[in-house]
This record gives structure tokens, sequence and C-alpha cells, in this order.
């Protein structure tokens, strides 16, 4: 498997480092606690299309979300998480 | 006060040949990490640019400024500048940075081992899962990636048949055992060099 | 005559007679209208709890729907190790009444499964690991399962082919379950398939569950491939398959399914007696009794639902291969193939109500599924025949997350990929 | 000059040690001849042999026996699909079992040995199973050998097993090396036949960059083994003049011996490389073999095809072969298979044989055409005077270690016996399409081929020639050209409209014909006829097929593993079409009815040294060294291995006869003067930026808004489950500057959490983070004097003073005259202590200079296992205690948890299960008898309680010998722990059969007050 990776070009796997479930979000502090435990432990876990996160953590140390499709491992798409790079120019 | 300390090489001997190709330890060059701080690009970029001639390069390339700085990605929104040995890099640039970028100096966390000669595209090839057809990878270029288990800053300096590699300090001798190894198997019968 | 019982004087009789009498091992049964239990997947763990809750239980009107064939996931797609060398108080007692089960599996079921009790030998590198093996083994002990802690020369002395000379990481000891060993994976799901069917049970293959009827909170029944199937409970062991299948019901799982790479070589003269893991790589091979090394590593580490995997974990496990084992270098790779695991949040499974009625859970068996069949399959029966846990499984409840009381063996947080 | 295109030339011979050698053949070189030996037994060879068609040569027909039944077998193939040819290659470490004969390229000196057989290979006395075979069906296994239980172990298993396998893996560590490369092309072609040599010509003419792969050593496929005009030239001749075309554009590399074994996600193709194993003497550090990983845009698959047999009782005899085997045998290496030959065709294909045969002086006896009427048949029947028998079968065959006549059974139910020594077979052909089911993409079935033929709908994947049923030499290279041409097109290379090359012209097209007969079972045959074999390496025959099927395992997938049909190690290559149609026929079912197998990576077995590639041994996993390494290597350090760190674990001195003497003098100069120690190895982390403060508290449970600039405090890091995660002190040299130190073994799971933190969870802080572990060589001077031996160092104007300089201080610095360096007061000893940084360059000169400078006070150098007892002395928590399962309650820090912020596992840490008194918590344990071991491992039960579990009330984490206290002391966590100092408990070690008491007490051992590390 290989993922384009928004900085350093198609990569393979090797240089990656998973963290699953892309769409959940961090509960704000002081959220009920079943909101912590969601958060923590349940995931979206399709047959088919799914954003999660990568970690290039053997190339430009990025956090990237991912959207591929589990049953084909077919990638759909590959962007920096977060707003991190916004001071960053646009690297095209 | 004792005598002044002296740096040791990572790496002995300096200089290896095998099958016409050679791997040597690069000198110590000033290496300063440069971490821009948030919408502060633009105004480093002018700052370096006034100084040095040169902005921070968008991609996995070398730009190369006055008084021998050459400054490279190193990782999503970090830069590595270096300068020849004795340049006070650091202090050049810590006025001209400040409140811009976090700076850290990173001279001695990473040495660079040369491969050179013909053939040296084969042997890389054997450790870093990157396309190094010139293309893609031509004189000037970097890559973040893996030489086998170990990290490594992949580059093709301008001018020379060869590839840098760019390792953390500590592992510098593993690295150069495994570039060894790859020199000794010599080059494969398809590859055409 | 029908030669419906295994045994080696009808296997005699048969062989006189052209094998005429063999009958087929289970009926291949078509759906009923309606079921006291239905099982949602036919393998290893759904055929067992359908045997136990007749055999033990005493319920026969269950169904086992099996979208495909029989044994199709993992339980034919696994290293075949059995073992109960746990640390937790949570895990101990289950797989070792798992251990139990397999010791008398072969005449309970009346099918040659193959159980192998040679050893199953964890290796170690360092102290903190000896000291992490010897905190298990003598939890173990202390559990009444049997441990011993062999140093470097005992291990050289029962595998001197082991790298001992330039190792990267030398090997101190290791902690050996004699109890421990294989069991040939296919003939569990066969085996219990058949002695399921003798006591009337419905094995439906070619049978997809494609909806679960949930009638104010509470389950009527499933919709398949070949229509609507009324249940009085229904009980879910899908495996790497557990989050579609519970989604249908409307539940959310603390579940990943990520893929698990297996590999077996040729077929070799036997030379290694016992199940060895390597303690500084990701490595673990046992010898079948048809010769081939069977060795697997760690889960690629992406949600997958392809069964297969990819080169870098081939690489990482054979390369874990060779540093411990120099000899299997000329050996061959004949084929690799990937099984679905439905990785927990814990590294620990789970066998629990839920939140809707009438619908149970048997799932989160992560990579350790197949050790676990027996004892899953008697205590999801019980669970279903009685609705309360199993007493070697009241540690799987689906709220441990939420209380805190997880079932870390590996101390590696809700990471599945970690464990 | 060739001369096989020659008709009916005599059979010549090239010496009396091998005389089934023709003069020629296109693929070896008949001007040298090289010597082997087989079984001990010398013969010999031409270069471009194989072991198999040297053996052919030299008339030698038996060279295995089957797995079960111990059959004496023959060569049946002439590829990598072999099930029968195993032999053992080369001896002693270079012991290379279950190699295929038919690919083992001959070299001068080899030497083979045939496998499972006692004691000869004439004689085996395992073949009693043949007789027993009537018990021996498929899974009879699984009905008995369960009386009674204990028996298993004991007694039926070690028989099984000792009959289990085929060949022996050597005995010793395997010592030729392996590299690996990595590859990249736009188009990958994979085969060297006339599609794929189109195909390559396409896509490398547009100019995309191509690599073909050839598994054999020799481009050309099957073109070496017909005799076929391509461009009015043999084929093979027009094959190597397109390589060298080939060869010679700059965007092509051809890889021969170079099989593609798998398609992995990506465009990722792993390819195994036969660099040296056909060499007698490899150069020296030539790798035996090469992985790739192949990169590629686009793949043109033109694998060809696999001829399978026909499925009749005794078909496994030496001298049963596959008709198109045959031909490759008399084509390329000029040998003679046989000197009397019947051929047995369902297909026109199968004829070719009868007239190469022929051609080459073979006598044929009789050609056997299950179809009823062919005027190709008649038409080479004719030219042969072979007898036809057309609409006929083979109903058995006779001869033991070898075949030497067959019954034929007439259209017309005559039977007829004639004899022979060769029998070619041809059941039709198999596309081989393993690649292309390898993402689970099933093949659909052609009834026009009577094969299965692949399906891709991946946009990157192309099929050509025979591999996507094309069975013709004109439709393979039109087929190539436009699979090559297309795949360039999706790569951007030339347009996907315009016009392939124009297809090299073939003289006549081949015709085929087949009519499937996939046995040659009648039902009358019944239980006396002989065994039909359908996998012939491990003995699967027709009637455990049907067997099978009638005890409901249906599913081709049940079959195979009820059977262990294909299972073998040739993959089921030649079995698994022919079982399923026997599985077809006995459900009543049509074949696409019953499915298809998937086939798995490696379509060829792939040696396991090949996979490792060079990572083995020391080399296993990189190692890192610390700056002080070398240094610390003169010193005589013991090593040990610290994740990736090789670390000193002590530094033994003349007169110390145990370790443990040495860490005890190493602890006790510590305690009393000053040593040092290379703390190189915790993590470094440098965070900068407005927000850094913020960040750290975000991070750390505890409070990071008020430490002053020039101090440094401990902090803990929980995961956000609640659970501890690791610790370590930051030091605060900025305004907006801080340095964190983390466990070594965590440094690089910290750094990826904290750019998770920052990227993934507050993108909107403004914070960078970077590592500055190999930037900075750091060194703990720890002891009372250390103070004095770092004044000798540091430059005079840094006061040093406990007031100056106090515990948890921290400065930029400079030493020996202008060094820069970083200066930390910290203690994990417990006795006043710093450590000490300088560039990493520097490390080496440092530690020396320690050790002179050092001298008057008596200095040493510490090592990790002293560190661990003084860490344990001092009742610090380590990696035993920061095992990941534990909470910042059970670590005594559960007041450390601020309430007045947010922070990483803040929710999840306040959970009851978390906090409970009963958790087992931090304490230290003192036996009563100082002298007795306190073993980490050990479990806590009350004293006097039964041994069980139910009892358990928690363990020792770490213990050591205290040479400070004079006993041996341990770290453990016990319920309700912190109530229980002063109560006796017992400890229960039951792997060493022992239970001890101790005493329930502090963790911190000594100096509780922190007197030491404030002076």
């Amino acid at each position: 498997m290989r993922l384009n990776c928004p900085h350093c070009g198609e990569r393979s796997l090797e240089e990656f480092t998973y963290r699953g479930d892309a769409t959940v979000r961090r509960p704000a502090l002081d959220a009920p606690a079943e909101s912590w435990v969601d958060y923590v432990y349940l995931r979206e876990n399709p047959a088919g299309r799914h954003e999660e996160y990568w970690y290039h953590g053997a190339g430009c140390r990025a956090w990237l979300v991912v959207e591929r499709d589990t049953t084909t491992h077919m990638v759909h798409g590959v962007r920096p998480a977060g707003a991190a790079s916004e001071n960053a120019r646009s690297e095209s | 006060m004792p005598d002044p300390l002296l740096p040791q090489p990572a790496v002995q001997p300096p200089s290896i040949t095998v099958n016409g190709l050679t791997l040597a330890l690069a000198p110590t060059r000033e290496t300063v990490s440069i971490g821009p701080f948030a919408k502060c690009l633009p105004d480093l970029d002018a700052a370096l640019a006034s100084t040095f001639g040169v902005t921070l390069p968008a991609d996995f390339s070398t730009a190369s400024g006055q008084d021998g700085l050459q400054l490279t990605k190193a990782a999503h929104h970090q830069w590595f500048a270096h300068a020849p040995a004795g340049a006070g890099l650091m202090a050049r640039l810590a006025p001209l940075c400040a409140g811009l970028a976090a700076l850290t100096n990173q001279t001695d966390s990473r040495v660079t081992l040369c491969l050179r000669g013909t053939g040296a595209d084969a042997v890389a090839a054997k450790l870093v899962p990157v396309d190094l057809a010139p293309h893609h990878f031509g004189p000037g270029h970097t890559a973040l990636t893996l030489a086998g288990h170990i990290p490594v800053i992949l580059s093709r300096p301008d001018g020379t048949s060869g590839l840098d590699f760019t390792v953390f300090r500590s592992f510098a001798r593993s690295l150069h055992h495994d570039i060894h190894v790859a020199m000794k198997g010599g080059i494969p019968h398809s590859e055409r060099v | 005559m029908s030669s419906e019982r295994y045994s080696l004087f009808s296997l005699l009789r048969e062989s006189l007679r052209g094998h005429a009498g063999w009958k087929p091992a289970w009926r291949k049964a078509s759906p009923q209208a309606a079921y006291d239990i239905v099982i949602v997947g036919g393998g290893g763990h759904g055929l067992a709890t359908a045997y136990y809750l007749a055999r033990r239980y005493g319920i026969r009107r269950v169904a086992v729907l099996e979208k495909g064939w029989i044994g199709n996931g993992n339980i034919g797609r696994n290293t075949t190790i059995v073992r109960s060398n746990y640390l937790l108080p949570g895990n101990a007692p289950f797989y070792e009444c798992s251990m139990k089960l397999w010791e008398g599996l072969e005449q309970d079921i009346n099918y040659n499964a193959m159980v192998s009790q040679r050893g199953v030998l964890n290796l170690f590198h360092n102290d903190a690991q000896r000291n992490a093996y010897i905190r298990r083994g003598n939890a173990m002990r202390l559990h009444g399962i049997d441990a011993e802690l062999l140093d470097a020369s005992a291990v050289r002395a029962k595998l001197p082919f082991l790298n001992f000379d330039d190792a990267r990481f030398p090997i101190q000891g290791g902690l050996l379950q004699r109890r421990g060993g294989t069991v040939r994976h296919d003939a569990v799901a066969w085996g219990y398939a058949r002695a399921a069917d003798q006591l009337g049970v419905d094995i439906i293959e070619n049978c997809e569950v494609t909806g679960i009827t949930i009638v104010n909170g509470r389950v009527t029944g499933v919709q398949t491939s070949r229509g609507p199937i009324a249940a009085g409970k229904v009980g879910l062991a899908c495996a790497g398959n557990s989050s579609r299948v519970a989604a249908m019901a409307g539940l959310r799982l603390p579940i990943e399914s990520h893929v698990l790479q297996a590999f077996v070589t040729e077929g070799l003269k036997p030379f290694i007696d016992c199940v060895t893991t390597f303690g500084a790589g990701h490595f673990y091979i046992s010898q079948s009794d048809k010769g081939g090394l069977v060795f697997g590593g760690d889960i690629d580490g992406y949600n997958s639902y392809a069964q297969r995997g990819n080169m870098p974990v081939v690489e990482d496990v054979v390369e874990g291969g060779m540093a411990l084992m120099p000899r299997i270098g000329r050996v061959r790779l004949l084929r690799q193939w990937g099984g679905i695991m439905d990785m927990s949040m814990d590294g620990s499974p789970i066998i629990d109500r839920t939140p809707v009625e009438q619908l149970y859970l048997n799932a989160g068996w992560c990579y350790g599924g197949f050790k676990a069949t027996p004892a899953s399959g008697l205590c999801f029966a019980h669970l279903l025949a009685r609705d309360e846990p199993h007493e070697v499984a009241t540690a799987y409840r689906l709220d441990r997350f939420g209380r805190g009381a997880v079932i870390d063996e590996k101390g590696m947080g809700a990471q599945p990929n970690l464990h | 000059m060739y001369n096989i295109m020659r008709d009916h030339a005599p059979l010549p011979v090239t010496g009396p040690t091998q005389p089934m050698r023709l003069i020629q053949g296109n693929g070896i070189d008949v001007g040298r001849t090289i010597r082997f030996t087989f079984d001990d037994k010398s013969y010999t060879a031409h270069p471009g042999d194989t072991l198999a068609s040297a053996l052919l040569a030299n008339g030698v027909r038996l060279v295995g026996r089957s797995f079960k039944y111990h059959r004496p077998r023959g060569i049946l193939s002439a590829g990598p699909e072999e099930p029968n040819a195993l032999v053992e290659l080369r001896t002693g470490a270079w012991r290379e079992p279950n190699t295929r004969a038919t690919v083992a390229e001959l070299f001068d000196g080899l030497t083979a040995s045939s496998q499972n057989r006692w004691p000869t290979l004439a004689f085996d006395a395992m073949g009693i199973n043949g007789v027993l075979s009537p018990v021996f069906t498929a899974g009879f296994y699984y009905k008995t050998f369960m009386w009674p239980a204990a028996f298993w172990e004991k007694i039926y298993e070690p028989i099984i097993r000792r009959a289990a396998g085929l060949g022996r893996a050597a005995e010793e560590a395997d010592p030729d090396f392996y590299e690996k490369s990595n590859g990249f092309c736009d188009v990958l072609i994979v085969g060297s036949g006339p599609a794929g040599l189109a195909a390559a010509m396409a896509a490398a003419t547009s100019g995309a960059r191509v690599i073909l792969c050839e598994q054999d050593s020799l481009p050309g496929g099957r073109l070496r083994a017909e005799n076929i005009l391509i461009d009015h030239r043999p084929g093979w001749t027009w094959a190597e003049a397109t390589v060298s075309r080939l060869r010679a554009m700059p965007n092509v590399r051809i890889m021969t011996r170079s099989c593609v074994f798998a398609r992995y996600d990506g465009g990722t193709y792993g390819v195994f490389e036969r660099v040296s194993d056909h060499l007698a003497v490899p150069q020296p550090d030539q790798p035996r073999q090469r992985l790739w990983r192949i990169v590629a845009r686009q793949c043109v698959v033109a694998t060809g095809a696999i001829e399978r047999p026909i499925v009749f009782p005794n078909n496994d005899r030496p001298g049963i072969m596959l008709a198109g085997a045959v031909r490759m045998y008399v084509n390329r290496f000029g040998v003679a298979p046989g000197r009397q030959a019947i051929v047995y065709t369902n297909n026109d294909d199968g004829l070719r044989t009868a007239a190469d045969l022929y051609a080459a002086g073979v006598r044929i006896m009789a050609i056997v055409d299950s179809r009823q009427s062919s005027t190709h048949a008649q038409a080479v029947a004719q030219r042969t005077g072979a007898r036809l028998f057309p609409g006929a079968r083979i109903a058995d065959t006779s001869g033991y270690r070898g075949v030497t006549a067959a019954l034929i059974r007439g259209g017309n139910g005559k039977d007829c016996r004639i004899a022979c020594d060769l029998i070619a077979v041809s059941g039709g052909w198999n596309p081989d399409i393993a690649l292309t089911t390898h993402h689970g993409r099933r093949p659909s079935y052609s009834d026009e081929i009577a094969a299965f033929i692949p399906t891709p709908d991946e946009e990157d994947l192309h099929v050509a020639g025979v591999a996507a049923g094309t069975m013709t030499t004109s439709g393979a290279l039109t087929e190539g050209a436009r699979a090559g041409h297309q795949a360039a097109a999706c790569c951007g290379f030339g347009e996907a409209s315009s016009p392939p090359l124009a297809a090299p012209i073939v003289d006549q097209d081949e015709s085929y014909g087949i009519v499937p007969q996939w046995h040659a079972m009648d039902a009358e045959s019944g239980r006396r006829a002989g065994r039909a074999f359908i996998d012939f390496q491990n003995d699967v025959t027709a009637k455990d097929t049907k067997l099978a099927a009638q005890e409901g395992f249906r599913s081709v997938e049940h079959l195979k593993r009820y059977t262990t049909l294909g299972m073998a190690t040739d993959q089921g290559k030649t079995a698994n079409v022919n079982g399923l149609a026997f599985l077809a026929e006995v459900n009543g079912q049509s074949i696409p009815q019953t499915g298809t197998t998937l086939t798995r990576p490696p379509t060829q077995p792939v040696t396991l040294g090949t996979l490792a590639g060079p990572h083995r041994g020391l080399h296993f996993k990189p190692h890192r060294l610390p700056p002080t390494h070398q240094w610390a290597s003169e010193q005589g350090a013991v090593f040990t291995a610290n994740g990736l760190w090789q670390r000193a674990h002590w530094y033994p001195r003349a007169g110390e006869t145990t370790w443990q003497d040495t860490v005890n003098r190493e602890v006790n100069t510590v305690r009393n003067a000053v040593g040092f120690c290379d703390v190189t190895t915790l993590g470094k982390i440098d965070i900068q930026g407005p927000d850094a403060a913020t960040f750290l508290e975000r991070v750390y449970v505890n409070a990071w808004q008020k430490l002053p600039v020039g101090r440094a405090r401990y902090g803990l890091m929980l995961r956000e489950d609640g659970f501890a995660f690791d610790d370590g002190t930051t030091a605060r040299l900025g305004e907006n500057n801080y340095v964190m130190t983390t466990t070594t073994a965590n440094a690089g799971p910290v750094m990826q959490h904290l750019e998770f933190c920052h990227q993934c969870l507050w993108p909107d802080m403004d914070v960078q983070v970077i590592s500055v572990t190999d930037e900075w060589a750091q060194i703990a001077v720890a002891g009372p004097r250390s103070r004095d031996v770092l004044r000798q160092i540091v430059d005079p104007q840094y006061d040093l003073s406990n007031e100056g300089f106090g515990y948890m201080a921290a400065a930029n610095i400079t030493v020996c005259g202008g060094q820069s360096a970083r200066l930390f007061r910290l203690s994990f000893s417990g006795e006043l202590a710093y450590e000490l940084a300088v560039p990493a360059h520097y490390g080496d000169a440092l530690a020396r200079l320690l050790m002179r400078v050092g001298a008057p006070y008596g200095i040493a150098p510490y090592g990790t296992e002293a560190l661990g007892v003084m860490r344990i002395e001092k009742g610090h928590p380590a990696g035993p205690e920061l095992n990941g399962q534990t909470t910042a309650h059970d670590l005594g820090m559960g007041r450390m948890l601020s309430t007045k912020k947010d922070f990483i596992g803040r929710t999840m840490a306040a959970r009851a299960a978390l906090t409970g008194p009963a958790r087992p918590t931090l304490v230290g344990l003192r036996p009563l008898v100082a002298g007795t071991t306190l073993a980490a491992g050990a479990h806590l039960l009350p004293k006097g309680s039964p041994a069980t579990a139910a009892f358990d009330q928690g363990w020792i984490s770490s213990s050591a010998w205290s040479p400070t206290i004079g006993s041996w002391i341990a770290l453990g966590f016990l319920s309700n722990g912190p109530a229980r100092h002063g109560e006796i408990i017992a400890v229960h070690n039951p792997l060493a059969d022992t239970i001890t008491e101790a005493e329930i007490v502090s963790p911190v051992f000594v100096d509780p007050e922190g007197k030491r590390l404030h002076a």
C-alpha cells in the first residue's frame, strides 16, 4: 500500500504509522463522561471508505487524514490533519 | 582549566572504497533547525532573503544562499539551515529569526555519509524505498525516508555522482555498515548505470 | 449401516467396503421459520456455541447462519496455537477453561482435531522481559495453570538451533507452558459442526444475515439472503465482521477490524517441537503435523476487511524468523494469507448482552480467538441460555470500557494497532 | 546450427553418459560438458540444463517419492509447477530441501539427492503405505487416533510427524547472503514470452519506463519449446533479438531469473531474483538471492499458461509427463524423455508433441485422442506413423519404477495394451492467472478453452496472451502489443487511441480445439482400478475427492482443506482445476457453479532468506550508539540492549568476580564519592513557541505555567485512557523554550504523541517540537563529590554552589573554556547530582575528561544496572512500574493530577476503576532476612493464605540487592499498599518454588528526606 503524502509525495507503508478513526473529535473538558468513553473507545469501523489518521513518522512527521477503502485498500485522498499548516504556503 | 574538548567522529575510518564506490563521512557542518511560528513564514522568508538571499524551499529541494547557507526541508513544517563549520550560523540566525521561528542547534545530531561513484544509485536503491530516477530525484532533491530500518534524509548534491545520507548520529555506525554491505553486494546486472 | 460414529473400527470397516457408508459430516440444512436461538456466524465460535447450547444446555432449536461456507473465517486462517498463559485475573481462568476443553475435545465431539500439547515457549531477551514473564508465570501458577521458567541453557537444550551465537537480542530464557500446543484448525470447525448437527442444530451455509429485526428494543429475528428467520434470541459471533453486523442493530463497538497475516512454508521433516515466540521481534512459529512451518507476527496495523496483507509485515515477520532461527534461510515460504481480526480496545474479548434485549455479543477476540474457541462457545452458550455470564467470563463485559475495568494484558491502551 | 526442425532425424547421442541427449537444443551449450551428482552417482550435462533435463538426458526417470504413499515418481513438467521431482540440492549448511529439479539450473559440481525415501529411492520401505491406502483415505485421521486420549501425543502423533514433510532443512545457519532492492517503473511486464515481449516493446517505444521480469534464465517463454516461426525465423531467435533491442533502450530494464511472486496494494510487487544459485562459485560477497520491491504504475501480466494432466488410473508413474514439457525438453534442452512414446491428448496442442518427438527420432507408439474425430490428429498420426485411437482414453498403466505400457480403452470399448516408456499427456492449458487474483478478484470460466481466465477490473492491470486465454502466438503478439501500449498510455506515454506497433508475422496460427476430458475414469472401473491422482505430491486421488464430497465437503475450500488438494509445495498448479472439475461432476454442477479457489502469494515458493534480506544476526535491527560508546568499549564495559540503544550495563574491573561485585562497587562509588553515566538515550525534545507552556500543561498532568526560567520539574504524562504513559523532567531554558526528557523506551512514542496533540488536537497552538536526543551527549555526574568534579570543567563564571545552582536548576553554560553546554541539577540516584550535556561530537572527550579530572575524587563510570539499583533505592518508578497498566494513583502520584486545567487523560483517569484504594499501589519491600532474594515477578499474598489467585494482592515489579541498605529491596504494587507499611506479607514465587516473607515499607529506601540531593 502506498500513501501520497501531501508533503513528501507517494511513499510506501513502512514509513507510516496508523492511528485509526479520524472522524472522532476530542470532547470538551466538561463534556459528559459518556462522550469521553465514546471518544476513547468507540470507533467507526466501516467496510468501505474510512477516514483515518496516519503519521508519516519516517518521513516529514506530519499527521495525515487518509480516506481509504477498507475492502479494497484503495486510497481516495490524503490531507494534512488539522489546520497546522495554515501558514505553510500552498505546497503545490 | 582543562584543555578544550575535541570532537570525535561518529564513524571510522573516514572513508572506504568497494567496487569502485566510496563511502565517506562528510565534514561536519553547522546545522540549525528552523521551525516557523504561526503566521510568521512570510516575515521569516523576508528576513532570510534580505540577509542570505534565499527563502525556505516549499518542496524537498535544497535552496542555496549567500555565505554558504543551504536550506532544506527537514519536516512538514521545519527546515534545516546548513553552513560550513565555523560560520557561526546560530549566532547569525538567532537575531534574524527572533520571534519568528524556533531555532535549535542540530549540528551534532546528524552526520552525513556520502556515497560516490558509478552505481551509487543502484546501491542506494537497495536501502531507500524512493524512486531515484533523475526526473524524480534530481540534483538538489532531498527525501525524508528510511534506509533499511534507519530514518535518513537522502539528498542528491549538485555536481557529483552520488547521494548523501544524513542520519541521526547514534545510527551512523549501523547505517555505515548497511551501506557497506550493499556496496559489497555489487550492482544488480539488470541495473543501468 | 452407516458410520455415524468415528472410530478405528468404523474406519477399518469402511475401508473394506469402499467407504460407502460415510455420511455427510453435517446436513445441508435449510432455514426453518423460527428458532429459539439464532447464532450469526458459522466460524469456530459460532459452531462451538451451538454445540454447547445443545449438549450442555439442552437447547436444540438452534440455527447457525453462515454467509459462505462454515469455517471460512479466522478458524481456518490462523496459526493453530492454543495456550492459557495469561497474566490478568480476567483472562486466566477463561483461557484455562478453554485449555481444559481442548484437552477433552476429541472424546467430547468424536472428532480428531489433533490437539497436540507440544508446549508453547515464550522467549525473553532482557531483564525487564524476564521479570514480566516471571510475573505472568507466577500468576498462571496461582491460577492453577502450568508454567515453567527456562534459563538460556534449558532453552538451548530444547531448541538448539535457535540463534545463540550472534543474536542482536540474546536469548536469556523463556516461559514454557507444556500444556499449550497446536490444534488442527479446520477440524475444530468441522468437528463442532458435525457434533452440533448430530444434536439437531441446523447449520445453514450460504445464508447471509442482511438485517436484525428489532421490535420495541427487543430482537425478534434476523433477515437473511434466504428469507426472514424468527428467533427468541440472537447471538452474534462474527469476528472481523462484528462491527458490520452489530451496526444492523444500531450498535457501535469498541472494535476495529484489522488484518493479521499468517504464513506457511513447504513441508519439512520435523525439527521444531514446540510453539516458539520471539521476544525481540514479531514472530511466532510452530511446525505442523504435515511438516510445514506455520508462523506469523504482528497485525498489518490498519483497518481492513480485505483478507490480505502487505509487504512490510511479510518482511518484518520473516526478518524476525531469520534472526531467531538462522537455519531456515533456505526454506521456502509457500503461502501467506490474511484474516480479519476484531481488535478490541483493550485487547480482550467481549461476551455480553447488548443494549438491545435478547441480542448478545461475542466479539473482540483480537488475534487470540482460535485458542478461545471452546470456552468462547461454552460461555456464550451459557450467557444465551441463562442470561448471565459464565463464571470464567465475568470480566468480558461491554461496559468495562466506561468503568475503566479494562483487561489490557499488554498495557497498550486504547490502540488496537499496538496490541 | 540447431537441427530440430529437420524431419525425423535419428536419435543422436552426445556420449555414453547421456543416452537420451539429442544433438542440440536452443537453450543449451553442448560444446561444454559439466558434471553433477544425483544420489551420489555422477552424471554429465551441458550448461543451460536444468537438473530435470540433465537427469532425463542421462535416462534417469525415478527421481522422488510421493508424500503419503511413497509412490515412485518422475519428472512431470518442465517448470515451476512441478509436483513430483523434488530434490535436496547441495549439502551441509547449504542444503536446500524440496527444490524442483525442473527449475534448478545446473552448474558444474552440483550435488542433488532424492528425499522422503528410506533406505533408497529405488527401494522405499514406506511404500507399504500404498498397500494400506484403502484405510488412508482423505481425512482418515479425523476419524481415529482418539482413544485412549493420552495416546495421541505419545504414539500416534510422533508416527505421523515422522512421516511428515519431504525434505530436510539444513541443520546449520544459512551461510549465504541475501539482499533487497527497490525498483520503480511505469510499466511492469511479467513474462517474456511472445505477449510479454510484444508488450515490453510497445510500452518502451512509447517512452515509458519498463521493467520486464522473466522467471527463467532465458527469455522467450514457450517460444523455446515450440517450433513456431515469427517473422520467418524460429520464435526463440525472434525473442532473443527482441530482448537485444529492448536492452539497448535506456528506459528498459530486463530482469531474468526474477519471479514476480506477489501483487500487493498500491502497485507494489514482490520479485524474487536468483542471483547466484546457478553459479558453481559465486563471487565473494555476491548475494545468493535478492528481493525486489517493485512499484509499478501499470502491470502487464503475460505469464502464459500451465498445462494440466488428465486424471487416469496409475497416471503418476515415472515417464508420464505433460505433453508441453516433453516439447520443452526436446526443443530447448535437446533431450528425448523416452524412446517409445504415447501421446494422450484432448486438444490439438498435445498433438504437436507427437510431431516434435517424431522429428527428434522418438518412436510414436500411439496417439490417444479423447476427441471423437480430429482431422488434425489423423494428419499427425499419418505423418508420425503412430497408431491413432480416437475417442479413446488411457484406462491404466503398468511399470513400477517407470511406465512400461499403457492400457488404452478405445472409443469402441476395446482395450489395447501398448508398450511405451513415455506417455505425454495434455489435458489442456490453464492460464497462469495467479497474480491477477491476489487482490481477491475471482476469475471466470471460459467454455471455449475449458479453463479459468482472468477478469481484471483494476485499471492498473492488463493481461495478455495465453494468460488471458488467447491460445495462438499471433494473438499473443497482438494482444501483448496492445496491452503494453495501453499500459504506457495510462502512464501518459503515447496516445491511447493510436494503433500499437505492427505485430510480427507468425507463419501459421496454432489450433487448439480442446474438448475437455478431465479424467478417464468410468463407473465400472470400481474399486479394482488403480489410483488416479489429481494432486500428485499430496497423493490426492479421484476417490478421495469423491469421498470428501460424499461426506459433505462440497465447497471448493472444504474439498481443498479436507483432502489437502493443492496444498503441497507445487500449490496445486497442475491439480486445482482438475480437482474442481471432478468435484463439479460429483456435485452434478457446472464448473463455474462449483467455483474456484483464489491463489494467494507467493506465486512460487520464496526462500525465507530472501524475504529477510540482510537484516539478520547482529544486524537484525540497527544499533543506536551513545556518544561515549567507543570510550566505554575501551573501558571493557559490558553492554546491554535498551530498545535499539546499546548501553553500558556495568564496567568490570580486575579482581571483580561477578557482575554483582561490579555493580555494588559502582553504587558505592556514587553514594560515597562520585560516578558518571551516559544518559544520552533519554529522549530529549525541544519545545518552543508562544504556546509552549500551555502545550506542556495539556500533555502533562501537573502545572507548568509558573515554572521559572532556569528551573526543571518532574512531569507525568497519561494516555487519553487515563493510564500512565511516560515521565521525565522538563526544564525551562527560556521564556518560551523548554527541553523535555522522556524515558529511553518512550522517546519515539512521546514524540509521536506530541505531534498528534499538536497537529490533530490543538492545531491552533503555536508551538514547535523537535527531537534533540542525538544533539546532546548528556552525562549524569552523581555523588557527594560531583560538584567538585564539575568545578574542574565548568567555566569559572558559573556559580555551582547550592545557593547559586540549587536542586532542579537548569542553565545553558560553557565548559572547558567556551564550549557550549547545558547543565541540569537532577538526580535519579538521590545523591547530589547533575546532568551535563555537551554537543554529541564532544561526548567522548567529556567522558575521558571526567575520568581525568575526577580521579582525585575517586570517580568511576557506572552502568545502567547500578543506575537501576539506585533508582530502586530511591523509589523512582521506571519501565517495570510504568508498564502501561498502572495509573497515577498506583504510582503514588494521584495528587499530582491538576484539577484546574484540561490535560490528556484527565477525564478517563477519574474513573472509579482507576483510582480505587484496592488497586495495587506502589510500595517498598524488605525481606525479613536481608540476604533473602526478592524476585521481580513474585506475587504478594497475605501471610498464611493459600497459594491461589483468589488471595493474590499484588506483585514485585523491580528488585535489587542494595549495597547501601545491605539487603535485598524491592518495589511492588499491593492492594491498599500505602496503608499497609509495616505489615509482613508472603512473597510467592511458584516458578522458583519459593515462599518468603517481606515487610511492606515506604518505596524510598535511601535518604527519604532528600537531604543528599539538596546538599
